[in-house]
């Protein structure tokens, strides 16, 4: 009971004997390195079936009001969300990198690599800002501030309007884009608040990592944060084209 | 089930490290195909496009979990755990799908 | 003492006269319901009297005191096989049973007679073809198939006849239906069952099976004047939903007559049955439920027509089997009153005439 | 004594071993900062046992109520709270950490021979979540309660009541994490902790049914705590996904509630049928008849618990369709706990058994929850659920899975393990008095229930016709007698804290390594890691083991 009051998290070592990072309870280094490891992966199980909820509600309501799920897709940019995917996958290539600066115990490169991310990682939530700084202004966030009049006169919208001219809907369909960004908000709300859990935790890295605490042979912690950023790297993956891309043509 | 992890730690911890090669042609790959799926969303292909989107989503994920996160070089229990997570969300929408789409055939 | 004896008493009494296993069965469906159920009952009694036998003779035979030495067994595959196989057989057969069963409880025949119920918090109000409105009780006929189409104006709310063995859901902003014929005359208890809010418990009301001539007594006893297809007719005037299905050859909107029934193709290529929920989906959510080859122009009475209202309209739609009546109420608009809401005096007077409602 | 397999260290010279997990450090810090796993127990056995309390002063109340037909105790909305609160006090903070968060985590490490949880700081964690959930709930019902029943039924939880359930919604939502981490862990641990030579088929049952479990919590909950989201959002910014009059879809909140809530029943049973695996091999000295048809069983059922849910629905307007689809797997969900029950009674073949007080529960368990399972097939099946759905014929079906079957399982274990865990036995006359207690009066309380729900009663009434009244009132009657079953374990455990005779490293001659260590176990449970070398339940073994003992010491 003498590290009862390290650090919570499952991995961070507390200083005695042995490798100082290994816990009492443990037999070997391997012991501790698996468990944590799997630890994390089951973590991520609950991860995905937490999303899960979401693509269900998303999936039904899109096959019910097709219409208006195409139409108010069209009000999102492509070309953010392209670059929003680019960033990320370039954040989850740094990541990789960190764990393998981290494996291969180069400090001042595993630094950078995580200050790497971590710029991505705030890129990618600046950009997320943009956009939905632009849904405000155009009022298109459900229960705060709704007006459907891009969807029963598109014409009134003429940055979009050029792009795909779309058919007015009718005010009964029209009423339901406020579903499609109601899960567009979750979604990606929900993306951005793990995003900025994984930002905050790689701050604390690589204030950690300057002091040489992963570069000892002891990567576990950031092999588990890998794995978490590229789990939330692959929500998006699928955020993408579901929001983005499917609904380009009807 | 045995077979998997009997015994709990000992020889499968060698750790396989992978390089930083196969990192970046895993990168460039997932930006391929990311411009390969937004590409594809401007070719009209009726009821294939989403098809589409989805199938290269779905590369692109195992090209994340496979490499990036080393599933690829993982126990069997990785892979199983991976597996158990996929199914029980397959289960979860496909299960509640089936629920909406069979609502429409009856008058029920 | 004495004074403890008498309650004693008096619970004694009212426990042989209320007395009973099971509610009386006064449906065509309860008498198979309960044979289900029986059958059921049967086979949990034999699968615990067979536990409850295991257990007590193996703890007479081999208690310690008996039996010092325990022998051990490491299982049976052919024992293990038994009891999974023989169970397994008896929950498909359960299976299989029930699912007829549900089948035909969901399944209304082509004849029934409609009634509309509307839950709500905290009532159920009962409106019968003929225009007669009732609030938590229902008067029906016995001997004739009784289809009670369903929905709610808030919560879920579940119609439950326990003496009928049938329960239905009311779902807000979807009809569904189920159906009965009853057997027997008599009063029985309306709950509803699916928890609804505070007064919960006081949503209940009484379903009174009588014979066709009392039932045929009590139409006319508690007729408002104008049916639901009456009723229907008004707000279709008055909502000027003949502006456009007018059956004229320029109409912008598809004739409505013999339209209940039929086979529609929409405008998203879609076949589908035209039934009340699709009419009612229809007058909600038009542009969803567009007949092919017509504009999605017509408006959403979302919000603007009560549920009451679009029970009106859906009966005037399905009773339509020529356009004459249409032609009718593009010339008679003018004439009539504001239909919604004065269609007809307060539902509560309704029933009162008998006086069998129980608030 | 022939008729009882105690065996107790002579009471004259016997000690509590001096170094023991409770002695090793003092003070409230110390165990407010504990990463010990049978310290975390202790501290939820406690905090378990105050809510499974309030829980139960609020079935009384409603036991009270329903004994007139009308509503004169407390108006309707105050019963409605009632019954809300005594749900979700007794569903997410007692049934689900009953077993695993106590007994579980007290034993989990020691039967697999580790020396503690996979992860100490998580368990501690885990319990803190539970605490702060325990706290928000009783500070919501202090404040005025919530009335939406456990299960938030939306539009009624979104739209139509006025009560805290934001407040509720998230002391649920934590819990939730709460108990996805205790499955976490124990995940973790049975994988990668397990002791030298300990194969998965030498695990004992328990391990196998909480492992089971465990993966319930962890792939389930999530589900729960999205749905408890879209709830708490619907309410303050009115998003529409569950609001019919926007387009969204009532149903779809229950199919994600009900996608982890039945399966959240089996979280509960799983482990109290791994206490009576444990308990009836002890007291018939025998190995349970077919380990591998009842481990694998735990599995099967953690497996098809996934694609049952819609049976809660099945009047509820989804397709029948998919009624059927579901109504199907639910039978198949059926036959598992069906082995189970076959192949404990068979256990006790040619056995040698006593009847000790956790074997009284455990009889108690298999009659009530043949009962409890039973009438759960006539729930499944499509055509009679619609009759007994939403009366008290289901109110009755899972207070028999829930209290008849998991409750008995849950004293039984304590029972069994309380020697564990504090060093000292509990009495036992007194205590098989209580089991029967409890029997009697939880068959008084929920058996007129059956033939209330066959007559129609609705569940959740605060009034009711009154020919119903006479089977209520058996009812009532039996929870006192029941409220009394759950005091007596009450009094007489907290007696046996000090007063109890010193039980020794295994007073029923048990084999699971936990019971081959001193009690109450070292902080470390093992002066060194053991080596399983010899399979679950054998008391061949055992036996060896004492004779060897005795010559080496005589």
């Amino acid at each position: 009971m003498s590290d009862s009051t390290a650090i919570a998290h499952g991995a961070v070592g507390a200083e005695h004997e042995h490798p100082s990072y290994q816990r009492h309870h443990f037999e070997t280094i391997a012991q501790q390195k698996d468990a944590t490891n799997f630890a994390m992966w089951l973590f991520l199980l609950t991860e995905i079936m937490f999303f899960g909820g979401l693509f269900t509600a998303y999936l039904i309501y899109r096959n019910w009001y097709y219409p208006a799920f195409v139409e108010a897709s069209h009000q999102l940019q492509i070309g953010w969300g392209t670059a929003n995917t680019a960033v990320l996958i370039t954040s989850s290539f740094t990541m990789a990198m960190g764990v393998w600066s981290a494996e291969m115990r180069k400090k001042s490169m595993l630094v950078f690599f995580l200050v790497l991310t971590f710029v991505l990682g705030l890129v990618f939530l600046g950009i997320k800002f943009v956009e939905y700084h632009e849904k405000w202004e155009k009022s298109h966030v459900p229960g705060l501030r709704y007006s459907v009049q891009s969807f029963v006169n598109p014409a009134s919208d003429p940055e979009v309007y050029k792009e795909y001219h779309d058919k007015p809907l009718p005010l009964d369909m029209a009423r339901h884009t406020e579903l499609y960004f109601f899960l567009y908000f979750a979604m990606t709300g929900m993306h951005a608040l793990h995003m900025i859990i994984g930002i905050a935790i790689l701050g604390f890295m690589i204030f950690r990592a300057r002091a040489g605490a992963y570069t000892n042979g002891h990567v576990t912690f950031v092999e588990n944060f890998g794995l978490y950023w590229h789990f939330v790297d692959i929500i998006w993956i699928y955020l993408f084209p579901l929001l983005y891309l499917i609904s380009r043509h009807q | 089930m045995t077979d998997l992890h009997d015994k709990p730690e000992q020889h499968e911890r060698e750790h396989h490290i992978v390089s930083p090669k196969i990192y970046l042609t895993i990168v460039c790959c997932l930006l391929v195909l990311t411009a390969t799926t937004v590409a594809a969303s401007y070719v009209e292909m009726g009821v294939f496009n989403p098809i589409v989107a989805l199938a290269i989503a779905a590369l692109k994920m195992m090209l994340v979990v496979l490499f990036f996160m080393h599933v690829k070089y993982s126990t069997k229990l990785t892979k199983l755990t991976v597996g158990a997570g996929l199914f029980t969300f397959l289960v979860l929408v496909g299960m509640t799908l089936a629920d909406y789409m069979t609502r429409a055939w009856g008058r029920w | 003492m004495s004074h403890i004896s008498s309650v004693l008493w008096q619970f004694l009494v009212k426990w042989m006269t209320n007395f009973a296993l099971f509610p009386p069965e006064a449906s065509k469906i309860a008498p198979e319901m309960d044979a289900l159920y029986f059958f059921m009952v049967l086979v949990s009694l034999i699968g615990l009297t067979i536990v409850i036998l295991l257990i007590t003779t193996f703890s007479i035979l081999y208690s310690k005191k008996r039996h010092p030495v325990a022998v051990q067994i490491e299982g049976s595959t052919l024992l293990e096989a038994t009891w999974t196989i023989i169970p397994l057989g008896l929950f498909l057969v359960m299976f299989v049973w029930g699912a007829l069963i549900y089948f035909r409880v969901y399944t209304p025949p082509a004849n029934a007679m409609n009634i509309y119920v509307v839950g709500k918090q905290w009532m159920w109000k009962a409106e019968h073809p003929g225009g007669q409105h009732e609030i938590n009780a229902l008067h029906i006929p016995i001997n004739r198939a009784i289809q009670i189409t369903l929905i709610s104006q808030d919560v879920f709310h579940s119609f439950s006849i326990p003496a009928f063995r049938v329960k239905r859901e009311a779902i807000p902003g979807r009809y569904t239906s189920v159906w009965f014929e009853a057997t027997t005359p008599g009063t029985y208890h309306l709950f509803c069952t699916q928890y609804c809010g505070t007064d919960h418990s006081h949503m209940i009301g009484e379903v009174y099976a009588m014979t066709p001539d009392d039932y045929k007594q009590w139409l006319a006893g508690s007729t408002s004047g104008a049916s639901l297809a009456q009723n229907g007719e008004r707000l279709f005037a008055s909502l000027s939903c003949n502006a456009c299905h007018n059956t004229r050859p320029d109409a912008r909107g598809p004739s409505l007559a013999n339209v209940y029934g039929s086979r529609l193709t929409l405008s998203s290529g879609q076949t589908i049955t035209v039934d009340d929920a699709y009419l009612r989906e229809a007058i909600l959510n038009p542009s969803q439920h567009i007949t092919q080859g017509y504009a999605p122009i017509m408006p959403t009475y979302q919000g603007q027509i009560s549920e009451d209202g679009v029970i009106d309209l859906v009966e005037y739609i399905k009773n339509l089997n020529s356009d004459y009546r249409v032609q009718q109420t593009t010339t008679t608009t003018t004439l009539l009153p504001e239909a919604e809401g004065k269609a007809g005096p307060n539902p509560a007077e309704q029933g009162a005439p008998k006086g069998m409602v129980k608030q | 004594m022939s008729d009882t397999i105690v065996v107790l260290p002579d009471q004259a010279t016997a000690r509590i071993p001096k170094m023991n997990f409770l002695s090793k450090e003092k003070g409230l810090l110390s165990w407010l900062l504990t990463g010990d796993h049978k310290r975390i127990a202790i501290l939820y056995l406690i905090s378990i046992s105050f809510f499974f309390f309030i829980g139960g002063s609020l079935a009384g109340l409603i036991r009270l109520e329903l004994l007139t037909p009308q509503s004169d105790l407390m108006a309707t909305d105050t019963y409605n709270k009632v019954f809300s609160m005594h749900g979700i006090i007794m569903v997410f903070f007692f049934l689900v950490p009953s077993v695993p968060a106590t007994i579980g985590n007290f034993l989990m490490p020691m039967m697999v021979g580790a020396k503690d949880l996979a992860l100490p700081k998580i368990n501690l964690l885990s319990w803190y979540l539970y605490m702060a959930a325990g706290i928000l709930a009783i500070y919501t019902m202090i404040s005025g309660g919530v009335d939406t029943g456990w299960t938030f039924t939306t539009p009624l939880s979104t739209h139509y009541v006025n009560t805290h359930v934001i407040t509720t919604g998230l002391a649920v939502f934590i819990a939730g994490f709460s108990s996805i981490f205790t499955g976490l862990n124990f995940i973790v641990t049975i994988h990668k902790m397990r002791c030298p030579g300990m194969t998965w088929f030498r695990l004992p049952l328990f391990v196998w049914s909480n492992y089971a479990a465990s993966i319930l919590m962890v792939l389930g909950t999530p589900v729960l705590a999205i749905a408890l989201v879209l709830i708490v959002l619907e309410r303050t910014v009115g998003i529409g996904v569950f609001d019919p009059t926007k387009g969204g879809d009532p149903l779809l909140f229950q199919h994600l509630f009900w996608f982890y809530s039945h399966p959240a029943v089996y979280i509960m049973i799983l482990p109290g049928m791994g206490v009576i695996s444990e308990v009836v091999s002890t007291f018939s000295r025998k190995r349970v008849f077919g380990y591998t048809a009842v481990a694998f069983s735990s599995v099967a059922i953690a497996v098809f618990g996934f694609f049952v849910w819609a049976h809660h629905m099945f009047i509820m307007g989804i397709s029948n369709y998919a009624a059927l689809v579901f109504s199907l797997l639910t039978m198949l969900v059926a036959v598992p706990s069906a082995i189970k029950i076959f192949n404990w009674a068979f256990t006790l073949y040619k056995g040698s058994i006593t009847f000790e007080t956790p074997m009284l529960y455990a009889f108690g368990f298999m009659g009530l929850f043949t009962i409890g399972g039973m009438t759960g097939v006539f729930l499944g099946s499509t055509g009679t659920d619609i009759h007994l759905t939403e009366t008290y014929f289901i109110v009755a079906h899972f207070h028999f899975v829930m209290v008849g079957g998991m409750l008995m399982a849950f004293l039984s274990g304590l029972h069994f393990w309380w020697p564990k865990m504090t060093g000292r036995m509990y009495p036992e006359k007194i205590s098989q008095l209580a089991a029967v207690v409890t029997f009697i009066g939880f068959n008084l309380t929920f058996f007129p229930q059956f033939i209330l729900g066959t007559l129609g009663m609705p569940r959740r009434y605060a009034s009711y016709p009154p020919e119903f009244q006479i089977l209520n009132v058996f009812s009532t009657a039996g929870a006192t007698v029941l409220g009394v079953g759950y005091l007596l374990p009450v009094l007489y455990l907290t007696w046996s804290l000090k007063y109890g005779a010193i039980a020794g490293n295994n007073p029923w001659q048990a084999t699971g390594l936990e019971w081959q260590v001193q009690s109450p176990p070292l902080t470390e449970n093992f002066p060194e890691i053991p080596i399983m070398d010899h399979e679950a339940y054998d008391y061949e073994w055992l036996e060896r083991q004492n004779v060897s003992e005795v010559a080496s010491v005589g």
